[in-house]
């Protein structure tokens, strides 16, 4: 994909919904080492993953969000125990209709960070807002209302 | 048909049932409404035809609800859909007699009139041949021609669930289409072409709920869209927005569960494919979780209440 | 219309040196229902917590943000706040401003205006955040233990020892399990009727430990620390208080031609009788299927024997009822019957046996009484091959995807046995890997090789045919690369362990979660080993996954550990923050249970006023149990009507803090 | 009576789009609607009925009527311009011109609905003469001429050769302004549309709903229809959906809603339909509870309370577009003619 000069200074809307047992946890210990990641993202604490209900979503995309990111404990370590199981399936298929209808599919993405990987977690979020800057803004899927 | 009436007549007099629901001849020849008939009433108008085409599962919600017991005529596609109402514990399943009825595929009025037939007086079936009479002139068509669209990708001719069944071995005599050409084909464009295939699809949208409220698993009590409280509702597509989403979170509300039955692009106004929507979640579940259809059985556990440790990553997709 | 008030913090200059404290405090002060909004160095100290409380009563606040640290610091302390000062401790949010915001950022502009959107969106969710409260419910300070092993056997002492009171129920006639069948223990060579049956004896004398045995869990309700069980006693036709356990009756039984399930049908039993001497009770039972009095009504030679008149013959099953606090599942494993592996000849010919069959050969209680003798016609085999992973770790549907973990260890103590009583006898083991990683097992398999001369191929064995009154054994040799074929007197098969069959109705029952080979999960595969997802339900050996003696008899002690820290506890004080299905909105449809991995969820039939002719219909709506409810909100998603909602985390405060991130 | 000299409609829109914004049924997704003209649209004259009626035009289903920008503690009301450029529609069929009047009875009626004033006051309807009636035509039964729609200007099209015929002063004034376009027809000509006409009304009157008898719909008989039991048996069916109601050119029931745009509120109106459950849902519940009552509601509406208070003008013109499109073959011909039995 090629980056677009004017995406530099684009400053794209993130969204990100992170289980409170690990992503969250995994992004205060970004935090914590003092990893930086832009100030783009911003943080949507969930009990698991699985809470991520694919309106959440929509509903970023509809309120101007470029982006949105959801991080979960990794496969077997849920807090829940099968939580992020759920939401791995519930996203991939939301994924797939977005692509299907069209719309960018980068702009979604799923990771699971431990509350051990703060690294991790900061590596992720910086991938992710590269990904999303080369996209641009996000037109397809917004409601124009919400547009000032 | 005369199998039919009798085997109804018989149930109805020997008290196994109290109703039965089925289909209702109409005032022309091909409009057909389902309707509840009894003792009473008779069965003036019952009829059984190529035109019966609505999926009557979905009315047994309420009639399930009233006393007595009621015999529904259950065609195969449409006997998934009751199937998931079963499981889904949205019918009263003691209080239902299902008699299977075979079905050669049902022929589609609208698929008659895009040959440019109009003012359609009467049609009449001889074997392979559709024989209409209109203001305009006589014409015979070829049946195979004029079959539903969603008889021409024909799950199977299996009726899943039921107490009786009446059996033929006719049938429509076509070759059956593959059920995922038309998603194969979107998924085969480029994403801005998707796009724009389904802004001008959906675009046409003008928020009848006719998909909604025809489709046998959309039985919420209340639907979110109609429900103030969820922040969500709305009665018209104000902005492009509303269009995708209404769409996308019914097609994502019956994912796992919609038996393809073909009902909401059948009633939809414009027309609208939006079996594509929900034919799209099946093939991805299929392929990614293991072949499924909701309905074969009123016990299994859908894609989405299910899981493996060893599932395929979201990122599936988007590295696609 | 909320007061809302917005407490930010310096944290020294942890904060302030890259966010604008002011300017964060500034600009909430103009979001809507904000009244009051402030900043403080350090909010978490006591002045800080005093500068809140005052605000709150000063300025009749309803709902507290706080920008601050992450809220895996001060939550609980600002709520505690709150608290003193007569708010709902749920009435209070935290907008995270030093993990997620100073401490990442380097420029103060960009952190400020990050600051502000976090605070912005706590203000827009504390506006529909509602008080919570968290539910308590009563403990009732009794277990069940399920399986009367050694791993029912060693959790029931443990937590009776701490003087709780106990209930084993247990399937069959006896508890000892499936170690009261084994004849030596590796690596020591203990016998394992010398250690288990005091232990035994010990949990049937038990004040605090009642035995059913011959028993069945029937139906299980409730939750954690109010579970409600019915179960059911099997009808022994033998009255347990009156029978002293002569014997006498199984001596005269005149139906002695049932095949011994103790033996593994290597010996015959009649149709009354006691498992094995041993046994706990020693009471005997009557094989109803069996006894000629049940067949033809005649007979009746127990009965006229027996001088306690201990035998009932109209006795029937009885359903007892128990309310218990927790529950531990220790339902042990079987091993399969290898007759899917039509190869290696287990259905064909009587000389190839099972592993556990071969234990009863060994053992001086079996039906050789000790001396190895084969099957087929009782003669001391010479020539003898062992066969191990026997369904285990394989990839077809006839095999368990999991190593059995047990075979390589017992395999080399049949070995070593064998060339103990029997020095002339040869001995091969076709193995695929020899897992020996426990303390002195490595030492115990290298003695087999080195010590006993044992024979080890590598390599697995593709068939077992009979030819001149040998078994013959065709294999791999992996190691020198070749075909082989050995003669043999006796074939010895490491067929895989299972769960008990029993296993998958109780998880149903129970709610207990298992994995696809009906293993019961664990709460956390590290953290949590010996808990089931499902509150106050624990898990005790093999049931959980193939285990040895030593860890079994482990876990079953820590589970019996869990038990008692559960049942010393009077009240559970509940999480508030659980799912809450809207009745009115609920369609009954089960998807929400399908994903809760705690059984919270429960259906109830309903009446409910509607229009039209009826006035009333019932309907079938899901209630949450908030005392199992973990608060994942895995059902909020599954509910397509929306009904089902989680507390503190409601759809709408989730979608609230969407829209202040993205306006 | 004119006739447009050219036999390229392409040549009379882009005259007219150069002056006004010009709606023509064009095919859209496969579905013909009325959208503005341009030279790359497919437009689709020979389309009988679009699937919205020309009421989309006038009385759009959705729009904004005001809106309140928030910043901070601060509202703003913002209310939006009384001004709108004239626009044209063509090829308006008799059925749908003859809604206008049912609509102007509601909104131009006091209190004036000013955004639907507005729209009516500056569009100008081209009527395109039907020529080729369906069954599910019944516009007759309504007094309906197809051949001779109420419009500005009304068109007919014979033998490939448009003719033109302003009705009203508007219609005059717009004509003049394509007068380079157009000549009159010739006495000939004019007995041609004449007679083309008559087959039209002919064929008509071969349709299967051309006899639908209406009379017995007068107010005195209210109550009787109201208490019908046929209602029971005709709603039995009713999805509850609203494709009846939006495909109908008569139907003007709207609700009022605010959206939340995170920086504001836009207060929209969106046309509702009394089949739906939450019609009219006030804060102590719905007045009509059943379906069966929803159901009986709009028919009721139609062929009573309407002409009730309208000078006996019923408020159905015969489209047929429910009949075509409802999907369990449900409809006012239906209701009419059950009712009309007793």
């Amino acid at each position: 994909m090629q980056v677009n000069e004017s995406s530099k200074e684009f400053k794209p809307c993130i969204v990100a919904f992170c289980c409170n047992w690990c992503s969250y946890a995994g992004a205060d210990l970004a935090g914590s080492n003092r990893l930086s990641y832009p100030a783009d993202v911003k943080i949507i604490r969930v009990p698991c993953s699985c809470r991520v209900n694919p309106l959440f979503i929509l509903r970023a995309f509809q309120r101007g969000a470029d982006g949105v990111i959801l991080c979960g404990c990794h496969p077997g370590d849920c807090h829940y125990t099968t939580g992020n199981y759920y939401a791995r399936r519930r996203m991939t298929m939301l994924f797939s209709m977005l692509d299907y209808l069209g719309i960018e599919k980068e702009r979604t993405r799923v990771e699971w960070v431990s509350a051990a990987e703060g690294a991790k977690f900061a590596a992720t979020m910086n991938d992710f807002i590269s990904t999303v800057q080369s996209l641009g803004e996000n037109r397809k899927l917004r409601d124009l209302r919400c547009k000032e | 048909m005369q199998g039919i009436i009798e085997k109804v007549t018989e149930l109805l007099d020997n008290g196994t049932v109290d109703r039965v629901l089925a289909w209702k001849a109409g005032e022309f020849s091909y409009d057909r409404t389902p309707a509840v008939f009894d003792k009473e009433s008779g069965l003036y108008g019952l009829v059984y035809d190529s035109f019966c085409v609505n999926n009557l599962s979905k009315y047994l919600i309420e009639e399930s609800k009233k006393d007595g017991k009621v015999l529904v005529l259950m065609k195969p596609c449409d006997s998934y859909g009751l199937n998931m109402l079963i499981k889904e514990h949205r019918v009263d399943r003691e209080k239902i007699y299902v008699l299977g009825v075979p079905c050669k595929c049902k022929v589609s009025v609208d698929k008659i009139k895009a040959t440019g037939l109009t003012g359609i007086l009467d049609i009449v079936e001889e074997g392979n041949d559709i024989k209409v009479t209109t203001v305009y002139g006589d014409t015979t068509l070829d049946r195979k021609d004029v079959l539903c669209d969603k008889c021409m990708v024909c799950k199977d001719k299996v009726v899943v669930v039921y107490d009786e069944k009446i059996e033929s071995d006719e049938t429509a005599g076509i070759e059956k289409l593959d059920r995922m050409a038309e998603v194969e084909a979107l998924e085969a464009m480029t994403p801005d072409e998707r796009f724009n295939f389904w802004r001008s699809q959906l675009s046409k949208c003008i928020r009848c709920n006719a998909c909604r409220n025809v489709c046998p698993i959309c039985s919420c009590t209340k639907c979110v869209f109609d429900n103030d409280n969820t922040g969500i509702s709305s009665k018209a597509n104000v902005d492009s927005f509303e269009e995708n989403m209404f769409h996308i979170v019914r097609a994502y509300h019956v994912a796992g569960r919609c038996t393809d039955c073909g009902e909401c692009s059948r009633v939809c106004p414009q027309n609208i494919p939006l079996h594509l929507l929900n034919r799209k979640f099946i093939k991805e579940m299929n392929e990614l979780y293991g072949t499924y259809q909701a309905g074969t059985d009123a016990e299994a556990k859908d894609p989405l209440t299910a899981f493996t440790k060893e599932d395929a990553e979201p990122s599936v997709i988007y590295n696609r | 219309m909320h007061k809302i008030g917005v407490f930010v913090c310096w944290c020294g200059s942890n904060i302030a040196a890259t966010v604008d404290v002011k300017a964060v405090a500034e600009a909430a002060s103009k979001e809507p229902c904000v009244v009051y909004a402030t900043d403080y160095q350090y909010m978490c100290s006591e002045s800080g917590q005093n500068l809140i409380i005052d605000a709150i009563k000063e300025h009749n606040l309803t709902g507290v943000v706080i920008c601050s640290c992450s809220p895996r610091m001060h939550e609980t302390t600002f709520r505690k706040a709150a608290q003193k000062a007569g708010l709902n401790p749920y009435m209070v949010e935290i907008a995270n401003i030093r993990e997620q915001c100073s401490w990442i950022h380097k420029d103060m502009a960009e952190a400020t205006a990050k600051a502000i959107v976090l605070a912005r969106a706590a203000i827009a969710k504390v506006q529909l955040n509602k008080p919570l409260i968290a539910g308590e419910s009563e403990v009732t300070k009794r277990c069940l233990v399920i399986g009367g092993g050694i791993a029912g056997i060693q959790t029931a002492l443990d937590v009776a020892e701490a003087g709780f009171p106990v209930d084993i129920v247990e399937k069959k006639p006896t508890i000892g399990g499936k170690m009261a069948q084994l004849d030596k223990t590796f690596p020591t060579l203990d016998c394992a009727a010398c250690i288990l049956t005091p232990r035994m004896v010990e949990a049937g004398a038990h004040e605090n430990i009642t035995l059913h045995t011959y028993s069945e869990v029937e139906e299980v309700s409730g939750f954690v620390g109010n579970f409600t069980v019915k179960i059911r006693k099997k009808a022994r036709k033998v009255k347990m208080d009156l029978c002293t356990g002569c014997g006498l009756c199984t001596e005269k039984c005149p139906m002695k031609k049932q095949p011994n399930e103790f033996n593994m049908g290597l010996d015959k039993r009649g149709a009354i009788y006691i498992p094995f001497a041993q046994a706990v009770p020693k009471v005997p039972v009557i094989d109803v299927e069996a006894c000629l009095k049940f067949k033809t009504g005649k007979c009746g030679i127990c009965s006229k024997v027996c001088t306690a008149g201990a035998i009932d013959y109209e006795q029937q099953d009885e359903i007892i009822e128990q309310k218990y606090g927790a529950i531990v599942l220790a339902t042990g494993f079987d091993q399969i019957k290898p007759t899917k592996f039509g190869e290696l000849g287990y259905s064909q010919y009587p000389d190839v046996v099972t592993s556990l069959e071969y234990e009863r050969l060994m053992n001086a209680a079996g039906p050789t009484k000790g001396h190895l003798l084969r099957p087929s016609d009782g003669k001391p085999p010479k020539e003898i091959v062992f066969v191990q992973c026997v369904g285990s770790r394989g990839q077809s549907c006839r095999d368990k995807s999991y190593c059995s973990k047990v075979c390589c260890m017992y395999t080399a103590k049949h070995a070593i046995l064998t060339k103990d009583h029997y020095p002339d006898t040869n001995i091969h083991v076709f193995y695929i890997d020899e897992r020996t990683p426990g303390k002195n097992f490595d030492e115990f398999y290298r003695r087999a090789v080195e010590q006993y001369g044992v024979d080890y191929i590598k390599g697995q064995v593709g068939k077992v045919y009979e030819e001149n009154g040998k078994l013959m054994v065709q294999g791999s040799d992996l190691l020198a690369n070749e075909q082989i074929t050995l003669a043999a007197d006796m074939v010895v098969l490491a067929a895989a362990i299972e769960p008990d069959k029993t296993a998958r109705s109780l998880g149903t029952m129970l709610t207990a979660s298992m994995d696809t080979n009906d293993f019961f999960t664990e709460a956390h595969a590290k953290l949590r080993p010996v808990e089931s997802p499902t509150a106050g339900v624990f898990l005790s050996g093999m049931c959980q996954g193939p285990k040895d003696i030593p860890e079994t008899v482990s876990q079953a002690g820590a589970a019996a550990v869990k038990v008692i820290g559960l049942l010393t506890k009077d009240k559970l004080l509940g999480n508030p923050c659980v799912a809450h299905s809207d009745e009115m909105l609920c369609n009954g449809c089960s998807q929400c249970a399908r994903v809760c991995p705690y059984g919270a969820i429960t259906y109830v039939d309903k009446e409910f006023r509607v229009p039209g002719p009826k006035r009333v219909e019932t309907r079938r709506v899901a209630v949450v149990n908030e005392a199992v409810c973990q608060g994942c909100g895995a059902c909020t998603v599954t509910c397509p009507s929306t009904a089902m909602d989680l507390k503190g985390f409601s759809n709408r405060q989730i979608m609230s803090e969407v829209d202040a991130i993205c306006k | 009576m004119l006739k447009f000299t050219s036999d390229q409609m392409s040549t009379l829109f882009s005259a007219i789009s150069a002056m006004k914004t010009l709606y023509v049924p064009v095919e859209k997704g496969g579905e013909v609607t009325f959208g503005v003209w341009s030279e790359t649209e497919k437009v689709r004259l020979d389309a009988l009925k679009t699937v919205k009626s020309a009421k989309d035009l006038f009385f759009p289903q959705a729009e904004t009527m005001m809106g309140f920008k928030m910043e901070g503690k601060n509202i703003e009301i913002q209310v939006p311009e009384e001004k709108m450029d004239e626009f044209v529609v063509f090829g308006v069929r008799a059925c749908d011109a003859k809604s206008f009047e049912v609509l102007d009875n509601v909104f131009l009626a006091e209190p004036v609905d000013t955004y639907y004033a507005l729209r009516r006051k500056s569009g100008i309807v081209i009527c395109a003469a039907c020529t080729r009636p369906e069954e599910s035509c019944f516009c007759n039964v309504f007094g309906i001429d197809a051949t001779a729609p109420a419009g500005d200007i009304v068109t007919w099209t014979v033998d490939g050769t448009l003719y033109w015929e302003a009705k009203t002063e508007k219609g005059e004034a717009f004509t003049a302004q394509l007068s380079e376009y157009l000549a009159e027809a010739t006495a000939e000509e004019e007995a041609a549309v004449a007679a083309q006409n008559e087959a039209v009304k002919a064929i008509i009157a071969k349709l299967p709903y051309a006899n639908l008898k209406v009379d017995g719909f007068t107010g005195d008989r209210m109550m009787e229809y109201f208490n019908s039991p046929k209602w029971a048996e005709l709603y039995q069916a009713c999805l509850g959906c609203g494709t009846c109601t939006f495909v109908c050119p008569t139907c003007q029931c709207y609700d009022i809603r605010d959206y939340d745009t995170g920086h504001g509120i836009q207060r929209y109106r969106c046309w509702d339909s009394c089949m739906y459950s939450e019609f009219t849902k006030m804060a102590g519940g719905q007045p009509r509870l059943t379906q069966l009552e929803r159901f009986r509601q709009r028919f009721m509406h139609k062929l009573l309370y309407y002409p009730m208070n309208n000078n006996g003008l019923f408020s159905c013109v015969g489209c047929g577009r429910c009949v075509n499109k409802c999907p369990i073959s449900m409809n006012i011909a239906k209701v009419i003619k059950a009712l009309g039995d007793e």
